[in-house]
């Protein structure tokens, strides 16, 4: 099971608790997976289909390109870190708001 | 930038009779290192631009040790400092010359231009007053000299009347044991405009001990470069020495009246004053011959 | 690709130890060397096309107002003015944040710095633009535009933005805490955290405590070329544009998204360009010149910047204001570390203070940390990237802190960082494991150097201070992005490479070096060229460090696929089976035959086909570059003057394609660094007007500033590059403000805590703190 | 608009007549009249020294000369300092050093450095670093341009030698 580590800001979601072992081929299984025991925590990351902007996913040290559809091995290690730019926040549709 | 008419004047009268009749309207070029910066940023917005390069008279750099230096007002920086003789003469004004912009600035800057600019802030300034240089003005009714530490009467503007154009500069030959040394302060080590500047002129008794004479003139810390006789007449009849010297640079420092801007403050300005002064003296009384104990 | 990543990065690593090159290392002179050094190269604003007009951009008095009203009729009757665009001319955008290049941008809020609507946000923020048959038309017609303004309360830095009752720069801003959307109006866009381990504890473990809060002002990354665009809106639609950008594909996605036109309408053609830095990954003028082609009737416009329009109107970087505090244990090991950091993002979100929060600490091993860092708007331009963004602000804070716990504990400051700098397998402070990285080889390296080896010099005068001071940095480059190239095989033996990425400072050279070592040729068998955007495929930026890692991977596939085809048509030649071929050194060879590059170069072609090879990735990359500074100052206690006499500059680059450029790429970026760490700084007035927007008074240094500058490469090959190389160009800007720190507090025992330290800093410091010197 | 004025000067060695009105640089003329574009414009106000040219013998920035101020002068820019088919030393000497990033700078440093020659063929480092600190680089950090043009004045002197 690949280990995904919580970002400090959504550890209220998670009772803080800062990693978990969740299996899945993709970013996407992992993050449904704890999505279903965490609601809310795959949109604090995603814009729908998409990692936000202003996340990087770095997978086992290396920058992933792919987001969710990034495929992890069973012993990886996923952490979503704050990327170079904070990116741009905005406004009215939740769907693009971010940071 | 904007439209002006060019005028390569010939004559001294010439350039005066177009002075005379556009006044404000018209503006003289020499170095134009000043000029044509302000009239692309529109700091100042003329009819006619008289360019006086091609008149002998401006053109003339003359150094004989009887009668003193005669710098005319289109001569640039350069050929100031590229003569020997003037370098080993006025050493003081060198250290103001050759500091001016860049070397590309010096190829075309010149002392006439820096003093019809006016800026507080100007190197030459300090420097020609302390050598008491004096400043050769031409106009319909004839020449005047003007002392430099009265040309400037505000930021931008001179003594100049109507159809007046400055024709040279002259200072004084040089007298036996007397130096001068003009140092600034800047943030970089060139290309900058004084934060503090300060000319120092010194003539020393046969002795070498004993100040005879001693003029002392500040820039960027009033609306004009501000000859400050008081800092110099203190010094007259001292033996030299470092609280002689420090005596000095405290009544320059209380002379100063700076602002802050972008390039310092004031309160930075003031005590640079007094580093200033104290350095730009002692170089000065090296120069004029005294050695330190 | 569908294995799993672990064993993808497996695959494409490959050992780089101990590899000998015929190429790479050596220094060949670039193949657009001769057109740089004789004045042919055309760069942006050479570009001339018959009967062109002059577009000049109409810019905000005011740090921030409302515009009642814009009216350009007397403009548009001036002869000679041919069209007057305003925001009204540009499509309303909807609020989305897309990632371009490598940050991200809120296509509403890029159209809005490109012509402001409703708010002026910052001096110099574009209000309109004419076109005229002249410059001096067009600037006369600018004076002819009537604005009318409400001007407001303007907050220039994090801090006056972030007080409770601050002016609100953008109404519909809230606050975002990683998804989370705050519920009031606030200049605050954002706040992220990295947290691991616990702080109380690691506090408590402590024997000394630092505590100190740092504040950097607004730098500008000072490129001598001012931007340029040129655009034909052609009589087809079809749109055309010249610009000196660092990405022509992204030039050209950007301008599509604020015209609202597919990007296939639009050709990017990239002229060279004079400097970057970073700031020219965010475009201003290209869909202005576009919009006044077009308004203009399909005539050729020309926009060029001012410099004061280069100051005032584009993208600097953020000025900051940050706390740092640091325990470490008597033997030097650090034990907790707390940071707070603002980053001021001028008028739009987006701040570098993600990219911060990485730099600040990740060079140690760290257990107990708390990193919070806020992205907050000011009524300053929208900042840009610019070399390492949010880097040398983070690391001025945090080296100065580690130089001060080093010095009350005794231990050397190369030894502190010994001991705590991070290697592979440590954990980066943000989280994730660390690969193959050189940094306690900097360390290593720098302590050995003859510079920190030899005693401190005499003052030049007596009564001036001398000092030492060391600094590290870490940069997370972005080895990542898209990029294509196009290899075609000439029948003469030379090979044409067909490159997207923008050569900023020699890349084409570095590109045809890889490709002549994967081929066995000569650089100078390469032809090299960058070409415009219908031409090539997608290629991301050059910025992030990323051109000769991620297009030298492009470049070095491509190679491979050359060779492959090259064995094929030998074996064709010789009737052999193409497996039984072998190709090394530029030699083809099988059991019985050989024949050179060039010679079956010239054979093939006839009825065959040409042998070419299009090659595009996104590499999933890695290759953290570190650096370790040495520097010795003079400082001038009575002025305030800080003058660099010696500078070594230690880093590792993976693998030296050009060692020339890269040493090149160290030194200019320490001396950007050193510039930023003694002189430069926007100064504004109190109604947020920039005061110093010119080469005389924005002081960037000079060559009589600096000495020579030492630059020593430390080569720990990165594993994920075929050549080893890890991207070089931006950890150098990152060590040198808490450096030339250190060693002013070495050489006065004052502790400098604001950049700049100019004189008049550096006096004030020497003021306050002249009683508590150690 | 003012009255174009016809200048007559000699640039790069060849007698040229251009017309231009009295509010163009120099500069200007050279980039848009003559399109003498390896002359380079980096702040328009005498800061950067990206503009320099060499008018009768004296280094200048183009900035801040008038086009008509030209009438009658000698002018040299980097478009004129190589012989056929070949390179001035110091233009050699900037690819040999890799003296040069983006290169926008480079035209006005070879002009600035090839002044300095001209005048003082021997210079030391810090003779040739404050002669070019009219010349702003973004880029190298200065050493390597300093090192070329050190390497270009020891090459020329063994050349004045031959």
């Amino acid at each position: 099971m690949a280990s995904v580590w919580i970002p400090s800001l959504l550890r209220d979601l998670t009772g803080g608790i800062v990693e978990f072992r969740v299996s899945g081929d993709t970013v996407n299984d992992l993050l449904n997976t704890l999505d279903e025991r965490y609601p809310g925590l795959r949109a604090r990351l995603c814009d729908k289909d998409a990692i936000r902007p202003n996340i990087a996913l770095v997978i086992d040290g290396l920058r992933s390109q792919k987001g969710l559809r990034e495929r992890v091995a069973a012993n990886s290690e996923v952490h979503f870190v704050p990327a170079i730019s904070g990116g741009n926040l905005n406004n009215k549709s939740d769907l693009c708001r971010m940071s | 930038m904007q439209a002006f008419e060019y005028i390569p004047a010939t004559t001294v009268k010439e350039a005066i009779a177009i002075l005379a009749r556009e006044g404000e309207q018209a503006r003289v070029l020499s170095g134009g290192t000043d000029l044509i910066v302000q009239l692309r940023e529109g700091r100042r917005k003329v009819r006619a631009v008289i360019d006086i390069k091609q008149i002998p008279e401006v053109n003339e750099l003359s150094y004989d040790p009887a009668t003193g230096l005669q710098i005319g007002a289109a001569v640039p920086c350069y050929r100031i400092y590229g003569s020997p003789a003037i370098a080993a003469a006025y050493p003081g004004l060198i250290d103001a010359v050759s500091l001016i912009g860049g070397v590309q600035i010096q190829g075309r800057a010149t002392l006439g231009g820096n003093l019809c600019n006016s800026s507080p802030a100007a190197d030459s300034i300090p420097a020609l007053i302390a050598h008491q240089a004096s400043a050769l003005v031409m106009g319909e009714n004839g020449e005047r000299r003007i002392p430099i530490e009265e040309f400037c009467i505000a930021p931008g503007r001179t003594q100049l009347q109507r159809g007046e154009i400055l024709l040279s500069i002259h200072i004084p030959p040089v007298s036996p044991y007397s130096g001068g040394a003009y140092l600034r302060f800047i943030p970089r080590n060139e290309m900058d405009i004084a934060v503090v500047g300060v000319g120092a002129w010194v003539a020393l008794d046969q002795s070498g001990t004993t100040i005879t004479a001693a003029r002392i003139a500040l820039g960027a810390v009033a609306p004009t470069p501000l000859y400050v006789p008081e800092s110099g007449a203190g010094l007259i009849g001292k033996l030299v020495s470092s609280e002689t010297v420090a005596e000095a640079a405290t009544i320059a420092q209380a002379a100063a009246r700076p602002i802050t801007d972008m390039r310092g403050s004031a309160q930075q300005r003031s005590h640079l004053v007094g580093v200033l002064t104290r350095r730009a003296l002692h170089i000065a009384l090296k120069r004029a011959g005294y050695k330190s104990a | 690709m569908e294995t799993p990543v672990a064993e993808q990065a497996k695959a494409t690593e490959v050992s780089v130890e101990e590899r000998h090159y015929n190429i790479i290392g050596t220094r060949p002179i670039r193949h657009d060397g001769a057109d740089k050094v004789t004045g042919k190269a055309l760069y942006g604003a050479d570009v001339r096309l018959n009967g062109m007009l002059y577009g000049k951009v109409l810019r905000s008095p005011h740090a921030h107002a409302r515009i009642l009203s814009i009216d350009v009729s007397r403009a548009l009757a001036l002869p000679g003015v041919k069209a007057v665009v305003t925001s009204a001319d540009l499509a309303t955008l909807d609020s989305v944040v897309s990632r371009v290049g490598e940050g991200a941008v809120n296509w509403r809020y890029l159209s809005n710095n490109i012509l402001a609507s409703d708010k002026v946000l910052y001096h110099g923020h574009a209000v309109a633009a004419v076109a005229a048959t002249s410059l001096n038309a067009a600037n006369e017609a600018l004076n002819l535009i009537d604005v009318q303004y409400e001007p407001l309360p303007c907050v220039i830095t994090a801090v006056q933005a972030m007080r409770p009752g601050a002016p609100i720069l953008l109404q519909e801003l809230r606050t975002n805490e990683l998804g989370a959307r705050g519920e009031i109006p606030t200049n605050i866009a954002s706040h992220d955290q990295n947290m691991r381990g616990d702080l109380e504890r690691g506090f408590a473990e402590a024997a000394v405590i630092v505590e100190r809060e740092f504040t950097t002002g607004i730098v500008h990354q000072g490129y001598i070329e001012p931007h340029t665009a040129t655009a034909v809106w052609g009589t087809d639609d079809q749109i055309t544009i010249w610009t000196s950008t660092q990405g022509a594909h992204d030039a050209r996605r950007q301008v599509a998204e604020v015209l609202q036109l597919p990007v296939s309408r639009i050709k990017v053609i990239p002229m060279e360009i004079g400097g970057g830095f970073g700031g020219k990954t965010v475009i201003y003028l290209e869909p202005v010149a576009a919009l006044l082609s077009w308004k203009s009737g399909n005539r050729p416009v020309q926009v060029t910047m001012s410099r004061f329009e280069v100051f005032a109107g584009t993208g600097p970087t953020s000025s900051s204001v940050i706390k740092v505090k640091m325990g470490s244990a008597s033997d030097g090991r650090i034990t907790a570390a707390q940071v707070t950091m603002a980053y001021a993002a001028g008028a739009f979100p987006g701040s570098p203070v993600g990219g911060a929060m990485s730099v600040i600490l990740n060079a140690y091993r760290m257990e107990n940390v708390q990193i919070d860092g806020y992205d907050v708007v000011t009524n300053t331009p929208r900042v840009a990237a610019y070399r390492a963004p949010g880097g040398t602000n983070a690391a001025f804070a945090s080296e100065s802190v580690i130089d001060e716990l080093a010095c009350k504990l005794g231990i050397d400051p190369l030894e502190m960082r010994r001991i705590n700098g991070a290697k592979e397998g440590d954990r980066r402070v943000d989280g994730p494991l660390i690969r193959r990285i050189g940094y306690l080889e900097t360390v290593e390296k720098a302590r050995a150097s003859a510079h920190y080896q030899s005693p401190l010099p005499a003052p030049s005068t007596p009564g001036l201070k001398v000092g030492r001071g060391v600094a590290s940095g870490w940069w997370g480059n972005w080895p990542g992005g898209t990029s294509s190239v196009s290899v075609i095989v000439n029948n003469d033996g030379t090979v044409n490479l067909i490159e997207g990425s923008t050569d900023i400072g020699g890349s084409r050279v570095a590109m045809a070096m890889q490709l002549a070592e994967t081929l066995g040729l000569q650089a100078a068998d390469i032809k090299p060229m960058v070409v415009d955007t219908d031409s090539v495929g997608y290629n991301d930026v050059t910025a992030g460090s990323r051109t000769t890692y991620s297009t030298g991977i492009a470049v070095h596939k491509a190679g491979l696929s050359i060779i492959q085809q090259m064995r094929e048509r030998a074996a064709q030649l010789w009737d052999v089976e193409s497996a039984s071929v072998d190709y090394a050194d530029g030699v083809i060879s099988s059991k019985d035959n050989h024949i050179g590059f060039k010679e079956l170069a010239r054979k093939v072609g006839d009825g065959d086909g040409n042998v070419v090879a299009s090659i595009s990735i996104s590499p999933n990359g890695d290759g953290v570059a570190l650096a370790t500074h040495i520097v010795d100052v003079e400082v001038d206690e009575e002025t305030g003057k800080v003058q660099i006499l010696r500078y070594t500059a230690v880093q590792d680059v993976g693998t030296a394609i050009h060692p020339a450029y890269v040493e090149g790429q160290i030194q200019g970026g320490a001396a950007q660094g050193i510039g930023w760490a003694l002189n430069e700084e926007y100064v504004y007035d109190q109604q947020g007007r920039l005061l110093n927007g010119s080469l005389l008074d924005y002081s960037i240094p000079t060559a009589l500033d600096l000495p020579m500058i030492e630059a020593v490469i430390v080569e720990v090959p990165n594993p994920t590059h075929p050549f080893g190389v890890r991207g070089v160009g931006e950890v150098p800007i990152v060590p040198p403000a808490g450096a030339v720190a250190n060693a002013i507090a070495n050489a006065t025992g004052v502790r400098m805590t604001v950049l700049p330290m100019s004189p008049q800093h550096v006096l004030e410091a020497l003021w306050t703190q002249g009683n508590e010197r150690v | 608009m003012a009255n174009k004025t016809a200048v007559q000067a000699t640039i790069n060695g060849e007698d040229v007549e251009f017309l231009c009105e009295p509010h163009q640089s120099l500069l200007e003329v050279l980039r848009d009249v003559l399109r003498l574009t390896g002359t380079k414009e980096g702040c328009n106000n005498g800061n950067c020294g990206a503009c320099n040219v060499i008018l009768d013998g004296v280094l200048v920035n183009s900035c801040l000369v008038l086009g008509v101020e030209a009438q009658g002068k000698r002018i040299t820019t980097i478009e004129g300092i190589a012989p056929p088919h070949g390179l001035h030393p110091l233009q050699q000497k900037f690819l040999e050093h890799a003296a040069l990033q983006c290169g926008i700078c480079t035209p006005g440093f070879i002009i600035s450095a090839k002044a300095l020659l001209d005048h003082k063929p021997h210079p030391s480092e810090h003779e040739v670093r404050h002669w070019l600190a009219g010349n702003l680089c973004r880029c190298t950090g200065y050493d390597k341009i300093v090192r070329a043009v050190l390497d270009a004045a020891d090459v020329m002197a063994v050349e004045v030698s031959k």
